[in-house]
Order: structure tokens, then C-alpha cells, then sequence
């Protein structure tokens, strides 16, 4: 059977597992065969029948071909890290609006982590005066080190074993005082998003930011994803410095499974599986 | 377009659905400002509670179904809301629920004392092992569980929730006017249905089973309104598929005072509530008359 | 793809739905050369009677609302039907209904006499004032009429029909076995719905309120089955909704024996049968298993 | 509001009267605006709120109008030709199949009484070589009669106040004896189809004939309509005579409300409004 267009089907769409690439120790690019319409920044919504479905971010795509990148870190993502091809997941989407790509010609990229898959198919598809900051905690973490060899790159470890011993941030002041930069791009833990966004406004520069919360319906139904009054599924997860002024709740507020409203260090201890109660 | 609904002026007669975006206070300004003449808060529970694992929500095209579980931070963990409430400009329904009339008596002695407008009594949710379609489908418990409720509430004015699964909605909403309701908004999702995924073999929400909601059940939900209209004196949230002005047109010449909106905040965005109005409007002008005029039209 | 149904080979599993079509002899014939498995004629009333005006039936694009309002000649006025079954070389279900466990009685029993290869008790159509779906929302008259029935029938084999409407339908088919019934058929139109033109201000269908088939109710029927094949060992003809092969396939995972097919007439000609036939077979092939494989594999 | 293409729609559209045209004293027209996308021969379920449904062929079609004719006899179908402007009717459809017209230049048309409703769009299609015969039972009763003033017309009348006294048949055989026809077409009386059928299967001249059963879904649903194993609705009402040989129903039987199948002439009485009860 052929595949259906993703764009137009609602239920997941069954793949399976073409082939895999650990990309580094802690991450794992699944790639499916599938054609897929989707602005850099979507994500999909991955269901592993049985298990739980989450939103990833497409960090991968061909003409006949798409991919995600999972960062093993909790009871799915390991799961999804450790999938063998042939191996059988659904998919809905994209979902998300995507960054905005029709501005300005100078652009700086910044992301931390696991950041760096929504801001790859970015820097694939942007084609302009592309810097690039990237961050992680150590050498062996950065993730796709080697697919962009011509790019004007800097990079920044926690522990000094490549580049820069330091935060992204740092680079981003840095690279911002010798350059112009129309806009900047960002994808990373949100104190990180938080801190390139005060960067940025202090340089009155605009950016675009990705965002994460918890989602169930991905396409702006349900209400758990809300950061204040924007739906990060649907909204989001990409948002501009205009809005980021208004978003009183960016880095402060996030919502538990539960729909409780508490401070992001909470969200992000549930998160990090401090057994921290989701109702708490 | 101004309409009043138990003595509370509403910008426009649609309503937004619980449990569609309002998980807090600022989206539901936002739908207000979207035009919304009533919002309604998430169903707000006894304890906390973190509803099923996804998949929760699918969108089929022709409607949604949906398993979320009732998640709740729970009446006691919700002070930011109710701080927020205090200074709102717009009225809101807080929709609760419960596993037992007691749980219920509990939440809306609680809510009921933080002044939202109306408390909607959810007794008809199909996605949890114990909570609420079990009394929206006996009369009798529909009636105890309202009963039990106005009692401690006494003034905050009560809407039933219905779901169309019941034999005879009429005699619930009967019952649910003998317990004291104020008002009654139908339907809840119906069904449940399932989704199977043939390929993994396995149903695709992770509750397995889960309601249905948006222009597929319309059919069901205007039938239920015009029998609630014809067993009750109560005004009714006519609430299941509507999308368009049309609809809504249509769900008040079954009965309803106003029109409920959930799903098709997917199809139309958040400004829906606006079209939705404005087709409305362009409609009665366009037959010159009002919406009283045309309230039961059908029967 | 043969399959085997209750000791009768079968040329596919699927089924022609109740009311779908099946008004005489030829077309039924015409269905059967069509690669439909087994047809089921429409349902068989104790008196004649014409059933409702017109609207009665309205497509809806993603499924049907009816209410024809069981028309029937009358079991003593098709002297021709029965002759014609006579000379038949393909199974069929004589689908009866009636007003009271004695009116069924009545029909079955001289129905059986005809030699219909299977009866199926009609204990669950919305679209009358007084018959079926008060016995098929019922487990202790759902259990009297299958009891009363099987009585008279002696060696037909009895396949009870039930609607989505019953509370619980694992129960229902449950009282439906222990009563006797050989099968279940689910599920009949879901609903009531109603649709209402706003323009004339008028239920559109005659009798106001019709049962909705087709694709939309899909996911319901799936859960129907679902819950019967937990609640029940009889073999399930699972109905609803069901226009392609892996809609059937999906059908057998929620516990279906054989996949009935109604609505999808209307979507995919009378071919539809052949088609969902072929796109199982392939679905299978393509999977390397079969349908006792499958049969229930979502649970 | 514009009104939706009526072949998309499923619900019964509703058209107010645009006006009315008294075309006999049995029959009026009545015009809709409206576009309609049908082939000559279908038929639409046209609506009036609380009183019934009926189906009824397109008699007339213009770019931005389309009417159907009605002769007033029962029920329905006085209270529809009694209809003003401004009165409102829904419209469900096309259904059917119409008329082949891809077949062979030299024609005929056969029209008894109501059945011109259907062939006039037929006759404005074809644009060929086309003889008309017709026949009413009085002069007055000729249907459409200044309707193609330029056409090779023959006229009878059961009472001869107009052309031919006597049946349309004999025209036809008449007509036969002195052309040669690729095609004959007819609608009118069922017995009146059969001996047209009869008359072209006798000098191998194939024929299309339209026919008429009790409808309720109008699109291939519910079987009321059946002629046989025949759907009149959906692989009819047009019946070439390649299907007409093979269909035992043709001028024999017909399905009552009940479901009953009766006797031709039981089915017309009813019809006809003698109080039988339609549940014999
Ligand atoms: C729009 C969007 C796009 C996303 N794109 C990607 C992507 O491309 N690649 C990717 O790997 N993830 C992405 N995520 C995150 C992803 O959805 C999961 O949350 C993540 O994979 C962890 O899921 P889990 O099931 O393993 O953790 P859970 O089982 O949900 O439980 C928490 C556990 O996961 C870990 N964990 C989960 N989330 C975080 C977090 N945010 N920070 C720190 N630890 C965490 C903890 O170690 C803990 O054990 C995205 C999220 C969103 C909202
Ligand atoms: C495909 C199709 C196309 C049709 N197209 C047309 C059309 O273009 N114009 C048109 O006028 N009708 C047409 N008809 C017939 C139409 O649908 C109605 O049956 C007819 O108008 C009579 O309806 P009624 O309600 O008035 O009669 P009913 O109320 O149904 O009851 C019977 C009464 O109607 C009269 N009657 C009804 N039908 C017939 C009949 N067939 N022969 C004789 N008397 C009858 C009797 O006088 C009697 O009083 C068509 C039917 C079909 C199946
Ligand atoms: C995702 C989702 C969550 C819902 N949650 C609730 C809820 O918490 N409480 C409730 O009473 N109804 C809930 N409902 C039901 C809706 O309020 C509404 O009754 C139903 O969706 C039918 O309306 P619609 O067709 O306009 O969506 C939910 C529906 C959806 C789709
Ligand atoms: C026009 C129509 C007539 C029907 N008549 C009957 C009937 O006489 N007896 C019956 O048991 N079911 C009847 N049904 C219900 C169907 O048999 C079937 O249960 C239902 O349509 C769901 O299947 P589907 O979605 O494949 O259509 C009818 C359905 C339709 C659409
Ligand atoms: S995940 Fe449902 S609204 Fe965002
Ligand atoms: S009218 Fe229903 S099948 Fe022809």
C-alpha cells in the first residue's frame, strides 16, 4: 500500500523503522521511508503501540525520506532509541507552525542539546549567511557535528572537550558583537531560550524561539500544552520576540500531566524523572 | 449580539465546551476575546489526578475522539486559578466531577464559594473507569446527584451535563430540573468508540475506548436537545458538532438558548466563537428575526 | 476466501447488512454473485406495513441517517420470497422483527419453515415507535425474546442483532447467549439523530429522528464488538461502518467472525463486496496469516 | 449565501420558487435558481417540509436555472404545482443515470404524457437528428408542445383533437417504416416503454427507455425501487434494451411502500390513488 500524505491523514500513519543512526551516545536518528510536507520546527506526534505517544521534532528529511532524532533519556525515548529497523510507529502530523524562514539574510543559529534536531532541516533549508552556535555538555554530545562541514560554526562544551568551555549563550554575545544578524534562531532548554531572547532584545535583534511543554493532542484542542494563553502545539512551538514580550509564563510556568500550573524548575524536575508527583 | 442566559449578559450565545483549552485562566480570556459569550473551565475534580497516557486525542476529519481522563490539579491545588477568577470581566462556567454524590457535594461546596458564574455538574464523561456516565444515565442518580449539590451551592446556579448514551435524555433532564438544575448543556462526547491500528494489533488511545465529538455527532446531539426542549422548561447549552452559524441556527430551533463549541475549535481556530456569531447574526438579519423567535422552531 | 459461519461455507466473510438492498429475491442473488458471503434480507414484520414517508433516507457524505420506519409486506404476503428461497444455491439471514416477544415468535416460527439459513432477531431498530430497540437495550427482555424464539425455531440458527444504544452491550449479548442465540450481529444505527433545515424550520426525515450508519459510526461499532467478544464465545458478525478491507480486518481484531457491510453500498457499489474481499485477502497475504490468526488479536 | 453545486451536497438544498410556469392545465414547471451539472434523464428528490418526498426529472436547465415539471395528480403533486413564488422546496440530487447520448446520429424520441419532462433536456442536448414523436390525451395535455417548434414533430391524441388519434406506438412504427434510427429513446407509461421495446427489438433498433418505481433513498441504498434485481434509481431509471431483455420485471412488477411485490397493474392502481391499501 502506499503511504497517504501525512499532511492530510489524522490517525497515525504506521512506519516502520527504515534504518537508525546513533549519532552520538545519547542520541539516535530513526529514519522512516514516507514523504512528508512539513516546515522546519514541526513535529510529529510518535506512538509506539502500547507505550505512550510524544512529540518529536522532524531533524531529517528527503525527498522519500524522514527522520527524527531521539535523545535517550526516559521510559519512551530509550525505548525509541533502542527501536531496530522494522520495527513498527505511528505517526500524526506535523503539527506547529514552524519557523518563519522569510526573514533577513544574516542569520544566527543557536541550540543546545537536543535543540539541534528541530534547527538541522533549518539550516538545510535557510541557505543564506548561516552562523551557528552549538552547545553540549561534552564532545561525544554534539549532535550532528559532521553534517554541516562548510558552515560557519561555533561550539561550546560544558566540559571543555571541544570548543568553547562554556554556555552557547556566551558565543551568541560574542559572535553578535562582530556580526549583523537579521535574525536569530534558537532551540534548547528554555532557561537557555530565556537568556538568547535577553540577548537578543538588548541587541534589538529579533529571534524566533522553540518551546516544549506537555501535549496530548498536538493540534490545539486539549489546552495541555498552554504557556499562559498560547498553545505551544499549535501557537507555537516556534515563537518570535513580539510574542515572547507578551508571554508572561516563558521560562516561569509550565503545566503538569495533571493541568497543575508550577514553576518551570518543577515541570522540568517531573521531567527529569525526579519522581516528583505529576499532581503534585 | 447580546443574550442573557439565567440573568448573566453574554456577548454572544456560543459557549466554550469544557475541556477544550481551558486548563487556565488566560486562554480562557483569550477565547473571550475570540467573541466567546460563556466559557467553561476544564472538568475540575476532587484529587488530583493525571488523566491516560497518549495517544488521547485524534482528530478523525469528520470529528475527534478523544480518551484524556479527566485530568485535574484538583479543586484544593488550584489557587492561582481561583485568584485569577476573582478578577475576571467575563462569566465562567466551572464544570466539576466526581466518583460518588459526596465527591461532588465536596467540589462544589469548594467551588461554588470561589463565585464562578455557573457550576456545570459533569455526569456524563465516558473516559474514566468511575467517574460520571454512570449518573447521567439513571435518572434517579441524576436527580441525587443534583439534588445533593444544590444544597450545598445555593445560590451558584447548576447546569446538568448530559450525555447522550442515556435511554431517554429527556426524563435525565427532567430529573436533573426536579434536583434543581438551572440549566442543562448537551450532549458530551458519545459513544465510546475505539480505534484499532491493524498493523500493531492494538487500540490506538491508550485508554482504548473514548468519546466522540465534532460534526459527526451533531445528528445525535440535536435530536437530544429537541428532547430535552420537549421534557424540560430548562434553557439548554446545545452543545455537539456545531461548526458553522448554521449549526448553531439549527441547534437552537431543536431548543437550545445557546450554542456550545468544542471541536470545531480545531477546524476554525480559536476565532470560531467570532464566526460562528457573525453567521449567526447575518442569518437572523437575513429572516429578520430574533433568536427568540426561532428558539423550538422545529417543534 | 472461503470462511465457515456457524457449519456453513461461506465465499467470503462478508455480510449484507438488514434493509440495505435486500427488498427481494434477485437482488439478493445479485449481491451474492457480487462476492458478498451471506445476505440478509430486509427485516420481516408480522403485519404489513409501509413504513414512513419520505425523507427516510439522507447521505450525509460521511454516513447515512435513516428512517424508513421497517416497511414490510408482512411474512404472510411473500409467498413469491419464499418460493425463490427454495431454489436458492447461496446462504441467507432472514432478518424478522416484531412488536412483542409473541409477534416474534410468530414470525420466526413460520419463517423457519421457509429454511432461511440463519434468523436474525431485529432487537435493535430506532426508526419505530414500538419495535426493537426497548428489547435490545434491555438484558432481561433481550434474553426473553432470543429464549421465546429459539423455542419455536427448534434448529435455525439464531443471530440476535443489537444496538449501540444498550448501556452495556457485553451484557446484552451475554443474556442474548444464554437465551440461545447462535451469533450477533452488531451493531444496528446508532443514534437517534436528527437533522433539522433551518430554512423550512423542519425536521428534514419524516418521522424526525433517523439511525446513523456508515463511516462515522465505525469507531463505535469497533468498541461494540470489542465489548461483545470480551462478554460473549458466540461468533460476531461485526456491522458498522465498514467500507474497506482494513476496515474489516480491523473489525476481526476487535473479535468479529465475519464483516457485515451496509452503508459502503452507497460509497462503493454493490462491488464493495468483492473489493473489501480482495483488499482483505491481500492485506492478509501481505501479513503471511489468516483470519483465525487475527480473530481478537486487539485484545 | 451562494448555493452549494448541488452534485456535491447531500442534504436536500433549499430553493425558493424563482417562478412558475402553467404549461397545461395538468402540468406546471417550476424554476429554480440555481446551477445544476446533470445528464438528461436524472432525476432529483425534491422536498416539500411536512408533507413528503418525490422524485421528479429536470425538465429544464439554463446556466443559472433549472426547473422541473409537474403534473398534477395526488397529493404531492398538487400541492406542488399549486406552489407560488417564493415557496420553499429542497432538492436532493442528481441521482440516476440518464440517457447514453453518445449514441449514433439519427434518432428518435418517444414522449407519452408526463415522460416530456425527461426528454426535453434530452432533446435540447443531442442537437441531432431528431424525430419527435409524442402523444397526450388531449391537445391540450401535449406537454412542452411549443417547446421546439423546429423539430421533425409527430403529434397524437387518445381523443385526436391533435395529430394522430390513437397511441404513440403507431407513430413509432410509422416513423420506423420510413427511417432509419440509430436510437430510439422513450419515457412514458410503463406499458407504453414495453411496447416501444418490443417494436425496436422486432426491427433491431436499440432503445433507452426510463422507468418509474417507488423511491426513498434515490441513490442505491435501500432497494425500494428495485425492478427485479434492477436498482431504478442508481442503474436506472434509463434501461437499454440490452438490460431490458434480461429484466423480467419490465411491465410485470413493481414494489408497493411495503416492500410488497405486486402486480404492474396493482402497483399503477395504487399509484393511481383507487384506495388500495399499499400493504395490499
Ligand atoms: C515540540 C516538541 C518537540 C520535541 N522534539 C524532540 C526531539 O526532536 N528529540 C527529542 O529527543 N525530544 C524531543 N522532544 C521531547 C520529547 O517529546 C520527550 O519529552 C522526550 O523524548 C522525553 O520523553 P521520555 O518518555 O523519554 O520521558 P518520560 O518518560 O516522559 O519521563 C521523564 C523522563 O524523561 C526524561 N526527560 C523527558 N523530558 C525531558 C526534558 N525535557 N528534559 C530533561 N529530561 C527529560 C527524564 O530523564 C525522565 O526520566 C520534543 C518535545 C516537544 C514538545
Ligand atoms: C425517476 C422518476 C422521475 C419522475 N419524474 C416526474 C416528472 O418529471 N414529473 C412528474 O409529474 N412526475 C414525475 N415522477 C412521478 C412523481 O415522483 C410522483 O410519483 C407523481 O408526481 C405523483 O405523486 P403524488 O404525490 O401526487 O401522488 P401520491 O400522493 O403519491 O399518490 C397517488 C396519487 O398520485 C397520482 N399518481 C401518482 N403517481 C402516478 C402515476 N405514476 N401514474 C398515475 N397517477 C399517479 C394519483 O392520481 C393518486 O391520486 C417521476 C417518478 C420517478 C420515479
Ligand atoms: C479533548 C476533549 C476533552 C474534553 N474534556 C471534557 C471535560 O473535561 N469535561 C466535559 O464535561 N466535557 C469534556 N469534553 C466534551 C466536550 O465538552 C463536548 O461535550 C463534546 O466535545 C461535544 O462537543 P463538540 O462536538 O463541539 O466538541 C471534552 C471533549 C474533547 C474533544
Ligand atoms: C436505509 C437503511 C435501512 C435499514 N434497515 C434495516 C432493517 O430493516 N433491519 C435491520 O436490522 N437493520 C437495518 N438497517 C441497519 C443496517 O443493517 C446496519 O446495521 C447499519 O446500517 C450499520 O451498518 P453500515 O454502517 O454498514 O450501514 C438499515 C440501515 C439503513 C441505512
Ligand atoms: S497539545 Fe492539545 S492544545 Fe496543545
Ligand atoms: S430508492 Fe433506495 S435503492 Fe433506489
Amino acid at each position: 500500500m502506499n503511504k497517504p500524505n501525512l499532511t492530510v491523514e489524522k490517525k497515525p500513519i504506521m512506519f516502520r523503522v527504515d534504518r537508525t543512526k546513533r549519532e552520538t551516545p545519547d542520541h539516535v536518528t530513526l529514519f522512516f521511508n514516507g514523504t512528508i510536507q512539513f516546515r522546519p520546527g514541526q513535529f510529529v506526534m510518535v506512538w509506539m503501540p502500547g507505550v505512550d505517544e510524544k512529540p518529536y521534532t522532524i531533524s531529517y528529511h528527503g525527498p522519500k525520506t524522514f527522520g527524527i532524532t531521539v535523545e535517550a533519556k526516559g521510559r519512551f525515548s530509550r525505548k525509541a532509541a533502542a527501536m531496530k529497523p522494522g520495527d513498527l510507529l505511528g505517526i500524526r502530523g506535523p503539527f506547529g507552525n514552524g519557523f518563519d524562514t522569510g526573514t533577513g539574510e544574516r542569520v544566527c543559529v543557536v541550540a543546545g542539546g537536543c535543540g539541534t534536531a528541530p534547527v538541522a532541516p533549518l539550516i538545510d533549508m535557510l541557505g543564506k549567511d548561516i552562523t551557528l552556535i552549538q552547545g553540549a555538555r561534552s564532545r561525544d554530545l554534539l549532535l550532528f557535528k559532521e553534517r554541516y562541514p562548510s558552515l560557519n560554526g561555533h561550539y561550546c562544551t560544558d566540559d571543555g572537550t571541544f570548543g568553547h568551555k562554556g554556555f552557547v549563550t556566551e558565543l551568541l554575545e560574542q559572535a553578535i558583537s562582530t556580526n549583523t544578524f537579521d535574525m536569530v534562531y534558537a532551540c534548547g532548554p528554555e532557561i537557555m531560550m530565556k537568556r538568547v531572547f535577553d540577548i537578543c532584545e538588548k541587541q534589538k535583534i529579533p529571534c524566533q524561539v522553540s518551546l516544549e511543554r506537555y501535549m496530548r493532542c498536538g493540534f490545539g484542542a486539549c489546552g495541555a500544552c498552554v504557556c499562559g494563553a498560547e498553545r505551544v502545539c499549535i501557537d507555537g512551538p516556534v515563537f518570535n520576540s513580539e510574542k515572547l514580550r507578551q508571554m508572561e509564563n516563558f521560562n516561569q510556568k509550565a503545566l503538569l500531566k495533571s493541568g497543575a500550573e508550577v514553576p518551570l524548575s518543577t515541570y522540568a524536575s517531573w521531567r527529569c524523572g525526579e519522581n516528583i508527583s505529576t499532581t503534585n | 449580539m447580546q443574550v442573557n442566559f439565567l440573568g448573566k449578559n453574554l456577548i454572544s450565545p456560543t459557549v466554550l465546551a469544557s475541556g477544550i483549552l481551558g486548563n487556565n485562566f488566560d486562554i480562557l480570556q483569550r477565547v473571550h476575546a475570540s467573541g466567546c459569550g460563556l466559557v467553561t473551565m476544564k472538568s475540575i475534580g476532587p484529587t488530583p489526578r493525571d488523566g491516560h497516557n497518549n495517544p488521547t486525542v485524534i482528530d478523525l476529519g469528520h470529528g475527534m475522539i478523544n480518551a484524556v481522563g479527566l485530568p485535574s490539579p484538583g479543586y484544593l491545588h488550584m489557587e492561582k486559578e481561583w485568584a485569577d477568577l476573582n478578577n475576571r470581566d467575563f462569566p465562567i462556567v466551572a464544570s466539576i466531577y466526581g466518583a460518588s454524590v459526596d465527591e461532588f457535594q465536596q467540589v462544589a461546596d469548594y467551588v461554588s464559594d470561589k463565585k464562578p458564574d455557573f457550576i456545570e455538574l459533569n455526569i456524563s464523561c465516558p473516559n474514566s473507569e468511575k467517574h460520571g456516565m454512570l449518573f447521567g444515565t439513571s435518572p434517579t442518580a441524576s436527580f441525587d446527584v443534583v439534588n445533593a449539590v444544590k444544597k450545598v451551592v445555593k445560590t451558584t446556579p447548576l447546569i446538568a451535563k448530559l450525555t447522550p448514551q442515556a435511554l431517554d435524555i429527556g426524563e435525565i433532564a427532567k430529573a436533573c430540573e426536579d434536583g434543581g438544575a438551572d440549566a442543562i448543556c448537551a450532549i458530551n462526547t458519545l459513544g465510546p468508540g475505539m480505534l484499532i491500528d491493524i498493523e500493531s494489533r492494538t487500540p490506538i488511545l491508550d485508554f482504548k475506548k473514548g468519546g466522540l465529538s465534532g460534526p459527526m455527532i451533531r445528528p445525535v446531539a440535536v435530536r437530544c436537545v429537541y428532547d430535552i426542549f420537549k421534557a424540560t422548561r430548562l434553557p439548554i447549552i446545545g452543545l455537539g458538532g456545531i461548526t458553522t452559524g448554521a449549526d448553531a441556527i439549527e441547534m437552537i430551533m431543536a431548543g437550545a438558548t445557546l450554542a456550545g463549541v468544542g471541536s470545531a475549535v480545531t477546524y476554525r481556530g480559536i476565532s470560531v466563537f467570532k464566526k460562528i456569531t457573525r453567521e449567526m447574526d447575518q442569518w437572523l438579519k437575513d429572516h429578520g428575526c430574533t433568536l427568540e423567535d426561532i428558539r423550538g422552531a422545529a417543534h
